[in-house]
């Protein structure tokens, strides 16, 4: 039989005046990695709770498969949740919290203590687990609250900024194991996140809200090639948006050719900027370019060519791309 | 502050059928959706039920009958059931009359605020120092309990036997005023040692500063430390980060310890009575007098006259922090 | 900073100290004098130094019943602290939902501190009057023997839980001020049953409040007076009875038995703890398993 | 006998001796469960739980109040061996020499008797019914400390003289406290009752106003209420001077301090008890209520009584039951042959000493009013609860 | 005057057992800005919290200029620290929580009010003064907690991780916002991250901490071209470490030229290696490799590039280096 899929139909959640989450629409499909992105305060946490059942719903319908599940109490839905804040049980050990579902379905002490053990070493957290939460780093705590979420076996994971505060090794190491998981339980991942890396390396389908609606959704590479909307393009990064006649487009930062002003113009389309700051950032250095009327232009360029013209803030440049790395855009943000 | 204890969202049962897509045939029908979430759990009315019914049996319904002794006619030996207001008329004889002086019941109530607001005064300081030093001084929980132990065993020597120790203690010829006199202090035997409004308030604030430690205490414990942290962190001296932080944190406490105390010397009369020399009004003491003397109808209109009178305080003090919706 | 504890630490053990020497003012009193010589008075100078008081005790001359009022006490006062803590647990839970009638049972809770205690016990009196009035009207093999159904358990209970209630309540919801709702969320996101997440989690974090609550509620049932005089039936609690003794006794045997319970209770406590520090130190040894059932 | 003889007695400590119910069990088998309670609680039981015991000892004074409400059931005569003999001091207010004692308050002989078992109005002479079967009375008088007053005290005007300030005390029921203040205010001259037991409003204003200044210029140390709080009081030398009962003085001098039950011109304040029988006590326990009465009243048990400084109910009976020593000490006045023993065995007075006041006919011939509840008792105590907040 | 450097002498910290912090030395020179990088758990929250007076030093000291802070109270010290976990007071609102060092100072209402919504606005966050805490995301209770920080002016800024629950925009604006306060201030700052761009772009002073210890500390360009050791080069990124017959060496990244194995093998020294993943990184796709042995390699390479031949996962794949890009390490990790 086809595993069920994951729909939100028009769901809304409001406190008080405020609308946290405005009549989205989104269906996830069975066995896939769905990551939520957007700007803090966009509502990504209140639709993560609202799936889970620990946030009433003002307004529309979470179902899964055949079942509206918009109702049903948190233990009855299949699905397991880390939080943004951990939640861990300060008054149990990590392997206790870890092993804690296990507890309540009875498994006997033994065996539960060595599939926490597992998944605590799943998260490189095997020698802490006699800690109590309080005697740990806050990295260390994320980490056991993935592990706790984890090792539940759900049919719907559901995590909010798993990896938020992990150093990057650990994080692409998670990112890595948690892929793989989800692969392997063939079980829809939704996944709160930040970075675009993230959302670029694990998502099937990628989401960006903005203030409390969606603002586009599909496979990251979509989103990057092909940004609906100004929003979209910023955000997903590496895009400049600009002003045309025949309204906004985008141009990819790593598609901009910066020249000294003074030089003569190159080919293609093009502006006069100003060098605002400049970024050293390893393999490569980023600029960031007044462009006149406060719009700012990022220009990203590898050592070897930054190196053959450095320039500095202050210094005026040309700005210039090729046609065929115009993008136009539906509306601006 | 915790999900569980806002109010169920006013939004959550909209008129869904309008969803367009409300598509599945086991999609429950939305009028079936029990209100919040909490529809699984045992409901909240049913947990409140057993204290409830105690309540409602023990208390309501004596009450009640209190309440209609207080409108009843009494003669010199038995109470009549006739209706009338002579218990609460009587009670109030001459209040109006004699102002701007004050009626005996006005009085009364007069003297038992003072008390009450020197006992709340004084225990608040008192129990909200023990609280905080226990909270965030005494580092381990089993030092904890055994030191709040420490502070209760006194009162596992029944109050009998501790309120006849006061005499010998506080009296002219007690270990108090030996002390005095022998180190010189004062000449003669301190009289208002005992059998005044200084030993009433004394024993009060003996007996009833626990009841401000424990809610405070509970309340405190539940501080996060890093907020403290923050508070000096930001430059805040102790007292600043006392009144600006620990203070609004465990007001809830503060209030329930105060209800306890305020309540409890507003209807005392045995210890106003024993280390008052039996010489001062309470409110308590109007009602006792007249208990004893079986007159049972004014007694419980002074009953009820007291109730209302505190409630009134009560109801002012939740205005300030309520603590219900603090949960 | 470097470790150690600081000033205000010291300041605050000082003040602690003060206060429970007030505490224990009275007591020191009846303990220095239950030491009367046998022409000693209840009040300074001493006129001697004996243990004659405590004999006195010990044969229980003359004095009424103390020992089995005693043990009434012990049973009612643990019933109550037992009911007290169950019955405001439950309500403490039930307050951080909504339901109907919240406000009245907060408003009765609170009227039933402020009534008088001698007032409640008379209504509880006479609605236990009333009981026994139908009863007696009623058929013949219910009222054959039938005498009242006043008693230590039934009206007797029923006074002390009016008077211990309240403060549950009150104290749970200082106890449950700020408490971390996502934690029960999780409990229940991890599959636990309301009951399971209630054992697990809630139970463990508020367990050493409940110990407070515990020993609060049973304070407040041994010592009561006014409540239990009118509704106790004919079998006195402790308090009552030494209130009756004391109107006769004038002797300090008087002390010496509040020397004694006090004794008895530092005893009782000191085997307590160190029961409890004993059987964490057999957890270490074979390993903790915390929340264990 | 098939059940066991038990009987729950109700009544305050001061009454209830162990020594008497083992006693009661020798002689007779009945088990004596003491229901012991304060004063005041003694009559709000009887009125709220008449359930909750079967024999209840309490004051005649109350009786105004118990009786109305209708939870006791009278006594009857016939079935109490004793009941002629039962002393006329109580029956009708006179010594059993015929002499006329003082009636101004409520004399037991007012309360004494019913029409019908269970009749809830007093009969105006004596009846085969009796509301309550005398067991003990006395006069109460002031007891002052001799050592720290250094000066013979003879009226009832000294306990509201300003001489004492701070070092006065009364007795905390208002009906009784009153009437301490009546005999301070006719000591003083300053008005002559009708009846001190039995005050009108405006004697009632101004009783109390006396009692309002004496306390407003700070006379009082304290009102005491219980028998150990006024030994503890004029024991630890808080008060000097206060009204008092007889055995209260007796238990301040066996510590060794000295005491005086002083025995005053304007005479004394007398009080009785007894028993009665709840309403529901029917058929075999109303049996044994009687055979408890009539044992109570057969001589050991006065004797007991007398030997504490009260005075039997039964005088013939109680005195066949003690040494003639002892008769000759308490009852007739006479200098202590040999040491006085309390019952529990501590030594009251030495070989040669008399007892405070006199022989039995000086005291008793010389009670100026009973203990009582007015008719304006409502009244009273509204005004006692606005001397008390003054 | 010249203002003071903040240094910390041989400090310590032991939870029981556990040693947090192994006696670290560092010198934090004046109006400079230090970011503390490492893994999680290697004792980065305790260094911050010592330094601020929250901690207690279990040995060694805190120099600030001419005096030895280790002893005093956290107030005395002229520090100000943002919480990892953001310690917000939960009965103030929002303004009222960044007001709060104003009112302790005794400013006056209106003043203080002003200032707090100022910094408000500057962490974007003006709309939200009013709200309490509990109702704000994630994302939102961070930047109240780094602008409650923020307002005090202190010598000494303390930032533990003060930008994760942030997404990219915010981010970066953030950082901006942080880096000219910081400027234009002329106080230290020191700043916990795990982020090594946000390290590049800000840190004047980079510390990488590794086991309570610190493995080295310079400046950004200086660690990222000269790392001292494995985990160093491992750490900021970017760098493959490979085992050579002259012990261990790092090579960048980026400076990695893969060939289908099959193909001729290029100039330089080279491996041959198995393509493990392919992640599509938006302006450039990052492949993880396996070198045998376990050992894994990790190539950057240009969207182009990669288009060119387009790698799959379980490709056999030629790696190679040219002798110029090899740069010696210290030890192995
Ligand atoms: N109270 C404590 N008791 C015992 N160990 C503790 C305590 N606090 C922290 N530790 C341990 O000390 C070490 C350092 O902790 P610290 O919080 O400084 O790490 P961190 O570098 O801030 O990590 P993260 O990036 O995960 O926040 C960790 O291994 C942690 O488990
Ligand atoms: N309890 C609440 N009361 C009022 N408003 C709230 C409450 N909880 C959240 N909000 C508001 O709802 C909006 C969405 O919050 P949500 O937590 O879903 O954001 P988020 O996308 O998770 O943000 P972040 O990335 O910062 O965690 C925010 O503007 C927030 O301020
Ligand atoms: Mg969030
Ligand atoms: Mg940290």
């Amino acid at each position: 039989m086809r595993k069920p899929d994951l729909e939100l139909i028009q769901l809304t959640k409001r406190y008080g005046d405020t609308v946290a989450v405005d009549a989205i629409d989104l269906k996830i499909e069975a066995g896939s990695y769905c990551c939520l992105l957007g700007p803090s305060g966009c509502g990504k946490t209140s639709t993560l709770r609202m799936i889970a059942g620990h946030e009433t719903v003002s307004g529309g319908d979470v179902v899964f498969g055949p079942a509206n599940i918009t109702d049903l109490p948190p233990a009855k839905r299949g699905t397991a949740m880390m939080f943004q804040s951990y939640a861990l049980f300060p008054h149990l050990s990590c392997i206790d919290n870890v092993a804690f579902s296990l507890k309540m379905k009875g498994v006997d002490r033994a065996a539960r203590r060595a599939r926490a053990a597992e998944m605590l070493d799943l998260v490189a957290m095997a020698p802490y687990g006699e800690r109590l939460p309080a005697q740990l780093s806050g990295g260390q705590q994320q980490r056991v609250a993935l592990a706790r979420a984890l090792i539940t076996e759900p049919q719907i994971v559901l995590l909010d900024e798993p990896l938020s505060a992990l150093d990057p090794f650990l994080r692409t190491r998670m990112r890595v194991e948690l892929k793989a998981l989800q692969r392997r339980l063939g079980i829809i991942f939704v996944h709160v996140t930040h970075s675009q890396d993230e959302a670029m390396a694990l998502a099937d389908l990628a989401v960006i809200m903005k203030d409390g609606r969606i603002e586009q959704a599909g496979s990251p590479r979509e989103l990057f090639n092909a940004p609906r909307t100004a929003f979209v393009a910023k955000f997903i990064g590496g895009h400049n948006v600009l002003q045309g006649p025949a309204g906004a487009f985008a141009v990819r930062a790593d598609r901009l050719r910066l020249g000294r002003a003074a030089a003569s113009p190159s080919a293609g389309p093009g502006l006069a900027a100003v060098v605002r700051s400049v970024e050293y950032q390893g393999t490569f250095v980023q600029l960031t370019l007044d462009g006149g009327a406060g719009s700012e232009i990022t220009a990203t360029l590898d050592e070897p060519t930054f190196d053959a013209t450095p320039f500095q803030p202050g210094d005026p440049v040309a700005v210039s791309w090729s046609e065929a790395d115009v993008h136009r855009l539906a509306s601006a943000a | 502050m915790s999900h569980t204890a806002r109010p169920t969202d006013a939004g959550g049962a909209p008129a869904a059928g309008a969803s367009p897509a409300a598509p599945l045939a086991a999609a429950a029908p939305r009028a079936a959706r029990p209100r919040g979430r909490h529809g699984w759990a045992p409901p909240a009315w049913l947990q409140a039920m057993p204290m409830g019914l105690v309540f409602a049996l023990f208390f309501v319904l004596p009450l009640a009958l209190v309440v209609v002794v207080s409108f009843w006619d009494y003669n010199d030996y038995e109470i009549l059931p006739s209706f009338t207001f002579r218990s609460y008329t009587e009670t109030f004889e001459g209040c109006y009359d004699q102002l701007p002086g004050l009626c005996t019941i006005f009085k009364t109530y007069v003297t038992t605020a003072e008390l009450c607001f020197a006992v709340w005064a004084i225990t608040l300081v008192i129990g909200f120092t023990i609280s905080y030093f226990l909270a965030f001084h005494v580092r381990s929980l089993t030092m904890q309990i055994v030191l709040a132990l420490l502070c209760t065993i006194p009162f596992w020597t029944s109050n009998v036997i501790r309120m006849i120790s006061w005499i010998p203690l506080l009296g002219r010829n007690g270990l108090v005023n030996q002390a005095l006199t022998h180190a010189g202090v004062v000449d003669a035997p301190l009289e208002w040692l005992l059998y005044s409004r200084f030993s009433v308030i004394l024993a009060f604030v003996h007996l009833f500063t626990f009841f401000m430690v424990i809610p405070i205490f509970n309340s405190m414990v539940r501080i996060d430390r890093r907020l403290i942290e923050a508070a000096y962190d930001a430059g805040a001296s102790g007292w600043q980060t006392l009144w600006n932080v620990v203070v609004p944190l465990c007001k809830p406490g503060i209030v329930i310890g105060s209800i306890f105390v305020v309540t409890i010397v507003m209807g005392d009369f045995v210890t106003v009575g024993v280390m008052g020399g039996q010489q001062i009004a309470s409110a308590g003491k109007i009602i006792e007098t007249r208990l004893n003397a079986l007159q049972f109808p004014p007694a419980a209109a002074n009953a009820v006259i007291l109730l209302a009178a505190t409630l009134l305080i009560i109801t002012a003090l939740t205005k300030v922090v309520d603590i219900r919706k603090e949960l | 900073m470097r470790e150690g504890r600081s000033p205000a630490f010291y300041l605050l053990a000082a003040f602690f100290g003060l206060y429970v020497l007030f505490l224990y003012g009275p007591m020191i009193v009846i303990f220095v004098l239950s030491f009367q010589g046998p022409q000693g008075g209840m009040t300074f100078p001493m006129n001697g130094a004996s243990v004659h008081w405590f004999a006195k005790l010990w044969e229980g001359g003359g004095i009424v019943d103390i020992g089995a009022a005693f043990w009434r006490s012990l049973e009612l006062g643990l019933v109550v602290t037992l009911v007290t803590v169950v019955f405001s647990t439950l309500a403490g839970l039930a307050y951080r939902r909504k339901f109907r009638g919240q406000a009245v049972l907060f408003y009765v809770a609170i009227a039933s501190l402020i009534v008088p205690s001698i007032v409640t016990s008379l209504g509880i009196a006479l609605l236990f009057r009333l009981i026994d009035a139908a009863v007696k009207a009623g058929p013949d093999w219910m009222s054959g023997t039938y005498t009242t159904a006043l008693g230590l358990f039934t009206s007797g209970l029923a006074a002390h839980l009016t008077w211990t209630l309240p403060f549950g309540l009150l104290i749970m919801f200082a106890i449950f001020n700020r408490f971390d709702g996502r934690l029960e969320e999780a409990a229940r996101d991890l599959g636990a049953t309301p009951w399971q997440g209630f054992r697990h989690v809630v139970l463990p974090l508020i367990l050493p409040a409940l110990i407070g609550v515990a020993l609060f509620g049973f304070t407040l049932s041994w010592d009561e007076i006014a409540r239990s005089s009118q509704a106790i039936g004919s079998d006195n609690t402790l308090p009552l009875q030494l209130q009756a003794l004391t109107t006769t006794v004038t002797t300090p045997m008087i002390y010496a038995l509040g020397t004694t319970t006090t004794g008895v209770s530092f005893v009782v406590i000191a085997i307590a703890l160190l029961g409890i520090a004993l059987l964490r130190a057999r957890q270490k040894r074979h390993g903790s398993d915390a929340g264990k059932a | 006998s098939a059940e066991p003889k038990v009987l729950r007695y109700l009544g305050t400590a001061v009454n209830q001796s162990a020594d008497i119910a083992k006693k009661v069990k020798e002689d007779t088998g009945i088990t004596i469960e003491y229901v012991a309670v304060t004063t005041d609680d003694v009559t709000k039981r009887v009125i709220t739980q008449p359930n909750s015991y079967d024999i209840v000892d309490t004051e005649y004074f109350a009786l105004k109040k118990l009786v109305p409400a209708g939870n006791l059931k009278a006594m009857n005569g016939k079935k109490i061996k004793e009941y002629d003999n039962i002393t006329p001091v109580i029956t009708k207010c006179e010594l059993p020499d015929g002499t006329k004692i003082g009636d101004q308050g409520t004399a037991p002989k007012k309360v004494m008797f019913v029409e019908g078992e269970h009749s809830t109005k007093f009969a105006p002479g004596m009846t085969e019914w009796a509301t309550l079967i005398p067991t003990t009375y006395n006069a109460d008088t002031l007891g002052i400390r001799p050592d720290l007053i250094k000066r013979p005290i003879s009226s009832w005007a000294e306990l509201l003289n300003p001489e004492f300030k701070g070092k006065a005390a009364l007795l905390n029921i208002p009906s009784i406290g009153i009437m301490d203040a009546a005999m301070v205010v006719e000591a003083t001259g300053q008005h002559k009752y009708a009846d001190k037991g039995n005050m009108t409003k405006a004697e009632i204003d101004l009783t109390m106003k006396v009692l309002t200044d004496a306390k407003k210029s700070g006379q009082f140390r304290a009102f005491w209420k219980d028998f150990n709080e006024s030994v503890n009081l004029m024991a630890s030398g808080e008060t000097v001077i206060q009204s008092m009962w007889s055995p209260a003085v007796t238990a301040v001098k066996s510590k060794g301090i000295p005491c005086v039950f002083q025995p005053l011109k304007e005479g004394y304040r007398s009080w009785a008890t007894g028993f009665a029988v709840s309403k529901a006590v029917t058929g075999m326990k109303e049996d044994v209520a009687y055979e408890f009465v009539n044992w109570f009243l057969s001589g050991w048990a006065g004797a007991y009584l007398n030997r504490q400084g009260y005075y039997s109910a039964v005088l013939p009976t109680a005195k066949a039951a003690m040494e003639p020593y002892e008769w000759a000490f308490w009852m007739e006045g006479k200098p202590a042959e040999k040491d006085i023993h309390a019952p529990d065995g501590t030594l009251l007075e030495k070989a040669g000493n008399t007892r405070d006041g006199g022989s039995f006919d000086q005291r008793m011939g010389k009670v100026a009013c009973w203990n009582a509840i007015m008719d304006e008792n409502d009244y009273m105590v509204r005004k006692w609860n606005e001397f008390i907040a003054a």
